[in-house]
C-alpha cells in the first residue's frame, strides 16, 4: 500500500449498446453484401448520394430512388497517414482517399492501395479491389481497397459529375 | 419584451423501439408535420433552429451533427444544440427572439433510447468520483426518494397508484401514447414491487421518437395565421447535485422557476409535467400549487411513453395543443433534467 | 450478427477514464484506502459526507474536514430485486442514504442484506471494507446492518 | 431589440497536457474564479450559468452541468449546456451573450472546458460504430484532404503551413498560458517534426489539452464592477450547414463566408484587414489561417497564404492584421473551451489586457470557432467602443 495521497482514480466506463442501421444505410449494406455500390436519388435536386442516409442534406427531404453506381470512381482529395488510430488495424502509412464513384455526386472515405504513394493526384482514376465473393458482408469492408486504373485523369470541375458509364472512351 | 407564440407542434409515436430508423428518418417526418402546420417549405423558412439530444443514449459522439441532415441546410442556417431535453433548446430560441436575432424557430429533440442500458446509461451523470462508479441507476434513485415520501407520510403507494391510473386512462385519448388502458388503483397495487418502493407502473418506459415545436413573435405568428398560444412566462433553475442535500420531498427549483414564470398570476387550467415516476408528478404539483381545477397530464404525460431528450419540449407542446384547441385557456408546462428532479423548467402558456 | 435481424449488432463503447482528483476528493480516497472516513464541513456547518468541493449554498471552496463514524443511520433505501450487470452485487442487495454518526447530509452506498424484510428506515447500518482497500469510492464495499442496532 | 452587453471578466487555466492536481470541477472553478475577480464580482452577483464543452465522451461525464452546478455557484439559478462540436466554445459565449442581450438578466457566468487528460480525443471522436462506411481515419485524417486541395488550387508554396506553426507558436511563447512554450522554434524544427496525415506535420497541428475558459458577460447598466474596461459585443453569429452534401465547398465553405458577412454587417465592418486590429480564429492544422483568410474575407480567394507569408499575420513581423497573438489552438487546444479562449482572448485585445501578446491599441478584435466537418460555425466581434 502506498503512502502517498490519492491523487486519480481509474473509471472504467464500457456501456453496451445494440446498433441498429437506419432504414436507408441498411438497404445500402444489404447491396453492398451482394457485391454493388448503391446510392439515392434526391427528388429535389437530383443528386446522387452515397453511402444513403434516407435524406438530401441539402435539401432535408427523404430520398427513395435508388441508385446503382459503378465500382470505379475519381480521387477528389486523399492523405497519408502516418500514424496509428485507434480503432483502426491497418498498419501506417497507408493512403486515405475521398472518392467519388461514377454516377454519384458525393466522395465517401476509403482506402488507396497497390500503388505508388507519390504518385496519388487528385482526378486520378481508380477501381475497387473486391474480396473473395464468399467473404461479402454487410460491410464496407467487402472492398479491401481502390487501386488506380489506366484511365485519363478527371479534370477537377468534372469530379463528382460523372455518371455511372464512367469516364475516357463511354464517356 | 417581445411577445412569443408557439405556432406549430408534432411528436412522433412513442415506440419502446423505433427498429431501424436512424436519427434523421426519426426527426424527418416529424418536421415535415410542423412545417405542414405553418406552411412552411423547410428549415429555410424560420430564422433559428436548435435542437436537444444526448450522444450517450445511442453511444455515437455527434448525434445531432446527423441531425442537421435532415434540415435542409443549404444554403446555411442559424442552428445551435444543446446536450439538454429540447425544452432548453425552446429556452435558448426564445433569448435569441427576445434579442431581435429572430422572429421564428424550430426546436426539436429526438431520442434513441432504446440501443442501450437507459437507467444505466444515466448512472454516469453522477459525481463522476462518488456516485457513478458505483453504477447507481436513475430508477434506484428515484426509489430512495420515493421512500422519503412514504415514510414521511407525504404520499401513499395508493396515490402513486392513482397518478398511473390517470397517466394510462389519459393516454387512452392520446395516440402516440405508449402505454394506455384502464387500470384501477387496486390492480396496480397487487403488482409486485420492482424497485421496491417503485412498482415497473411507477416508472416512465423507454421510448424513441422525436418531437418539434415552431415558435415565432406573435407578429409573426398573426401574419402566417395560424392558431398560436402565447409563451407568457419561461424559466428554469437547478439544484445541488447532492441528493443528500436537497428536499427530495419538494422541488425547491420548481418553485423558484414557477414563481420567476409567473405560474400563480392566473387560473391554471393544464398542466403537463415532466415526472418519469409517479411519485415525481405529486412533488411537481404541490411544488406548482396546482389544485383540484388543473387537468394533470392529460396527455397521459411520460409514464405513458417518454422520449427522453424530447419529453421536456413535448409538455410544452401538449399544453399549447389544448390551448389552440380550445380545451384550456391557460396550462403550464414543466421539464425536468438530472436525478430526482435537480433541474427544473417551467413556461405558462396562454390563449392569444 | 443474428439471422433474423442481419442489420442490428451489438458494440460496446467503452474506455477506462483516468480521473484527477484534486485535493478534496483525493483526501477522502485516501482516507479510504486507509479505511477512515471523511467529511467536510460547509459555511453552515453542516457536515458533508463525502466531502464536497464547493460549498452548495455559497460556492466557496470548502476544506474544514472531519472524520465521522463508520456506522450510521438509514434514511432512506430501496430494494433491487433483479440486480443490473453494472451493479456492484449479482444478488438482490439495496441501495441506501446513509447519514454516518457525526455527520449531517446523508450519503448514498450500497446495502447488502439477506432480504427486504430484513431492512427498515432508521436501522443502524456499518461500512464493510474490501481486503484491500485502493482509495475509490468501493473500498466501502457495502454497509450492512448492524445486529439488533435500530435506533 | 438587443440590449448592449459586454464582457466584463474572462479567466483561464493554464493550459497543459493534464492537470493531475484537479477534478473536473476543479479545473472549471479556476477559470470562473478569474473571471469573477477580473469582472470584480463573487458568485453570488451572477444571474445565470451557461456551460459548453465538446462531446460527453471526453470525460465520459454525461450533461455534466448535473454535477458541476455546486462548483460553478450555479444553485437556484438558471445553468444551461450548449454542445456544438468543435465550435462549442464560441457557440456557447455567443448563446451566454444571448442571456443578456434579450434583456433576461444582468450578469451572467459562461464556462466551457476540457479535461482531454482523461480519455484519449481520438478514440472520443471516432468511437467505434457498427456498420460504418467512411473510414475512420481521425480529425487529421478528414481535414488533409481539404487542405490538400487547398494547396492545388491557390499553388501556395509548401511550405506556408510550416510558417504559420511557426508564427502561433511564437505568439504562444509570450502567452504564459498557453500549453506549448516554443520560442526557439524555426522552420527547419517544424518541416522535419513527423509526417502525421500528409501534408499535416505533428508541429502543424494542434496539442491536445486540459483547460478551461470562463467570462462574464453583462448587460450596459452593470459593466462598472471590473477595474478594466467592458469588451462590448459589437455582433455575434452563428451558421450551420450539413457535413457532406454534393457540391460542397469543403475548402471555402459557405456556413463560414455567410457567418462572418453576418457578424460583419451587425459590427458595420466592410473591410475586415483594415477595419478590426486582429482576430483570434480557431486554426487547428496550420493551412487553416490560409484558408480562414480567405473565407473570412481578409484576402481574396487563393491569396491567403501571401498575408501569412508577407507576415500580416505576425506579431513578431509587425503584421498590420495579427492572427491568433495568443498562440491560438496550434499552442493550446482544450476542444471544448477552445472556440472560447478565441472570444476571451479577442475581449482581452480590446481591453488592453492581453499582457506580452497585446496588440498595441487594439480596439475592435475578433473571435471565431469552427466545428464538425468545418460546417458549424460561431464568430462574435468585440470593442473598446460602446456602439
Amino acid at each position: 500500500m502506498s503512502d502517498d495521497a490519492v491523487t486519480g482514480i481509474e473509471a472504467p466506463i464500457y456501456l453496451q449498446y445494440q446498433f441498429t442501421a437506419g432504414r436507408a444505410p441498411a438497404r445500402f449494406l444489404q447491396r453492398l453484401k451482394a457485391g454493388q455500390l448503391t446510392g439515392q436519388r434526391c427528388p429535389g435536386c437530383s443528386q446522387v448520394y452515397i453511402p444513403p442516409r434516407g435524406a438530401c442534406p441539402a435539401c432535408g427531404i427523404a430520398t427513395e430512388e435508388e441508385v446503382v453506381l459503378s465500382d470505379k470512381a475519381t480521387v477528389q482529395s486523399f492523405t497519408i497517414v502516418y500514424i496509428p488510430i485507434p480503432g483502426n488495424p491497418i498498419e501506417p502509412p497507408y493512403i486515405v482517399a475521398n472518392l467519388v464513384p461514377d454516377g454519384a455526386n458525393i466522395s465517401f472515405i476509403h482506402l488507396l492501395s497497390d500503388c505508388v504513394n507519390d504518385e496519388v493526384h487528385i482526378g486520378q482514376r481508380v477501381r475497387a479491389v473486391w474480396k473473395d465473393a464468399s467473404e461479402w458482408d454487410y460491410s464496407m469492408d467487402n472492398i479491401q481497397y481502390f487501386k488506380p486504373i489506366d484511365e485519363p485523369d478527371v479534370p477537377v470541375a468534372q469530379i463528382g459529375k460523372l455518371p455511372v458509364s464512367g469516364w475516357g472512351a463511354g464517356a | 419584451m417581445r411577445d412569443i407564440a408557439v405556432v406549430a407542434y408534432h411528436q412522433s409515436d412513442c415506440l419502446a423501439s423505433a427498429g431501424a430508423s436512424n436519427e434523421v428518418e426519426l426527426i424527418m417526418p416529424v418536421l415535415r408535420q410542423v412545417f405542414d402546420q405553418v406552411g412552411l417549405h423547410n428549415a429555410q423558412d424560420v430564422d433559428f433552429v436548435c435542437s436537444g439530444s444526448c450522444d450517450y443514449l445511442q453511444g455515437a459522439a455527434f448525434a445531432f451533427v446527423a441531425g442537421v441532415d435532415a434540415l435542409g441546410a443549404v444554403p446555411p442556417i442559424r442552428e445551435s444544440h444543446v446536450e439538454m431535453d429540447a425544452a432548453w433548446a425552446l429556452y435558448e430560441s426564445i433569448l435569441k427572439i427576445r434579442m431581435g436575432h429572430a422572429d421564428s424557430a424550430l426546436i426539436y429533440g429526438f431520442a434513441k433510447s432504446s440501443p442501450g442500458e437507459l437507467p444505466i446509461v444515466l448512472s454516469q451523470q453522477l459525481d463522476p468520483y462518488y456516485l457513478a462508479p458505483l453504477w447507481v441507476d436513475t430508477v434506484s434513485l428515484a426509489a430512495l426518494q420515493a421512500r422519503l415520501m412514504l415514510d414521511k407520510g407525504a404520499i401513499t403507494e395508493a396515490d402513486m397508484a392513482a397518478v398511473v391510473a390517470r397517466s394510462r386512462r389519459n393516454a387512452l385519448g392520446n395516440p402516440r401514447a405508449q402505454l394506455a388502458g384502464e387500470v384501477s388503483v387496486e390492480e396496480l397495487l397487487a403488482e409486485e414491487t420492482y424497485v421496491s418502493p417503485l412498482r415497473r407502473h411507477d416508472c416512465c418506459p423507454v421510448s424513441d421518437g422525436a418531437a418539434a415545436m415552431i415558435i415565432a413573435t406573435v407578429e409573426q405568428a398573426e401574419r402566417w395565421g395560424k392558431p398560436y398560444a402565447r409563451i407568457t412566462g419561461i424559466d428554469h433553475r437547478i439544484e445541488s447535485h447532492n441528493l443528500g442535500l436537497r428536499d427530495l420531498c419538494d422541488s425547491v427549483s420548481t418553485r423558484r422557476a414557477a414563481a420567476a414564470a409567473g405560474v400563480a398570476d392566473g387560473a391554471v387550467d393544464v398542466a403537463e409535467l415532466y415526472a418519469p415516476f409517479s411519485h415525481q408528478e405529486i412533488i411537481l404539483s404541490r411544488a406548482l400549487a396546482l389544485g383540484e381545477s388543473t387537468a394533470i397530464n392529460p396527455s397521459g404525460g411520460v409514464l405513458a411513453g417518454n422520449l427522453m431528450m424530447a419529453s421536456g419540449l413535448s409538455r410544452v407542446g401538449e399544453v399549447f395543443r389544448r390551448i389552440v384547441e380550445g380545451e384550456a385557456g391557460r396550462g403550464v408546462a414543466h421539464a425536468t433534467s438530472g436525478p430526482c428532479l435537480q433541474h427544473n423548467l417551467v413556461a405558462v402558456l396562454e390563449a392569444a | 450478427m443474428s439471422p433474423a435481424d442481419p442489420l442490428t449488432q451489438d458494440f460496446e463503447l467503452g474506455f477506462t477514464y483516468t480521473r484527477s482528483t484534486g485535493p478534496v476528493v483525493g483526501r477522502f480516497l485516501t482516507g479510504l484506502r486507509e479505511r477512515r472516513i471523511e467529511g467536510v464541513r460547509a459555511s453552515d456547518g453542516r457536515v458533508i459526507v463525502p466531502p464536497m468541493e464547493y460549498d452548495p449554498d455559497t460556492a466557496a471552496a470548502l476544506e474544514d474536514f472531519v472524520e465521522v463514524g463508520q456506522e450510521g443511520e438509514l434514511v432512506s433505501w430501496c430494494w433491487v430485486s433483479e440486480p443490473r450487470a453494472a451493479h456492484p452485487f449479482e444478488r438482490p442487495f439495496a441501495w441506501g442514504m446513509i447519514r454516518l454518526d457525526g455527520a449531517d447530509v446523508p450519503m448514498v452506498h450500497c446495502i447488502a442484506a439477506d432480504s427486504e424484510q430484513d431492512l427498515v428506515t432508521g436501522a443502524r447500518v456499518r461500512a464493510s471494507w474490501v481486503d484491500e482497500p485502493r482509495g475509490h469510492i468501493s473500498d466501502i464495499r457495502c454497509f450492512e446492518l448492524v445486529e439488533g442496532g435500530a435506533s | 431589440m438587443a440590449q448592449l452587453a459586454a464582457v466584463i471578466g474572462t479567466g483561464q487555466t493554464k493550459y497543459k497536457t493534464k492537470r493531475g492536481d484537479v477534478s473536473i470541477a476543479g479545473l472549471l472553478r479556476e477559470a470562473a474564479v478569474a473571471a469573477l475577480e477580473d469582472a470584480g464580482l463573487g458568485f453570488d452577483d451572477i444571474d445565470a450559468v451557461v456551460i459548453g464543452k465538446a462531446p460527453d465522451m471526453f470525460e465520459g461525464v454525461v450533461m455534466p452541468e448535473c454535477y458541476l452546478s455546486d462548483a460553478l455557484g450555479a444553485n437556484g439559478k438558471p445553468m444551461l449546456r450548449v454542445h456544438t462540436a468543435g465550435s462549442v466554445g464560441g457557440s456557447t459565449a455567443l448563446v451566454a451573450a444571448s442571456h443578456v442581450q434579450s434583456g433576461t438578466f444582468r450578469r451572467v457566468l459562461t464556462v466551457t472546458f476540457e479535461k482531454q487528460s482523461e480519455s484519449n480525443a481520438m478514440w472520443a471522436l471516432s468511437t467505434p460504430q457498427p456498420f460504418s462506411v467512411h473510414l475512420n481515419a481521425g480529425a487529421g485524417g478528414y481535414f488533409a484532404p481539404i487542405i490538400r486541395e487547398y494547396m492545388r488550387r491557390s499553388k501556395a508554396p509548401y511550405d506556408v503551413g510550416i510558417k504559420v506553426a511557426v508564427k502561433d507558436r511564437l505568439h504562444g511563447a509570450r502567452n504564459p498560458l498557453a500549453h506549448l512554450h516554443k520560442p526557439d522554434i524555426t522552420m527547419a524544427e517544424v518541416e522535419e517534426s513527423m509526417m502525421l496525415w500528409d501534408p499535416i506535420r505533428l508541429l502543424e497541428a494542434c496539442p491536445s489539452s486540459d483547460g478551461a475558459c470562463a467570462m462574464v458577460i453583462a448587460a450596459e447598466d452593470a459593466v462598472d464592477s471590473s477595474a478594466k474596461p467592458p469588451a462590448w459585443i459589437r455582433g455575434g453569429a452563428m451558421r450551420s450547414e450539413p457535413t457532406l452534401y454534393a457540391g460542397r465547398d469543403e475548402v471555402n465553405p459557405r456556413a463560414g463566408r455567410d457567418c462572418a458577412a453576418d457578424v460583419y454587417r451587425q459590427a458595420g465592418i466592410s473591410d475586415p484587414r483594415r477595419q478590426l486590429n486582429c482576430a483570434e480564429i480557431y486554426v487547428p492544422f496550420s493551412w487553416y489561417e490560409p484558408m480562414w483568410l480567405e473565407n473570412l474575407g481578409f484576402a481574396e480567394e487563393g491569396q491567403g497564404w501571401r498575408l501569412t507569408m508577407d507576415g500580416a499575420t505576425s506579431l513578431d513581423e509587425g503584421g498590420d492584421i495579427p492572427w491568433n497573438p495568443s498562440g491560438g489552438v496550434l499552442s493550446s487546444n482544450p476542444i471544448g473551451a477552445s472556440g472560447m479562449i478565441r472570444f476571451a482572448e479577442a475581449a482581452r485585445q480590446v481591453r488592453g489586457d492581453a499582457g506580452a501578446h497585446q496588440v498595441a491599441g487594439a480596439k475592435l478584435a475578433m473571435g471565431h470557432a469552427y466545428g464538425g466537418g468545418a460546417q458549424f460555425f460561431a464568430m462574435w466581434i468585440v470593442g473598446a467602443d460602446k456602439p
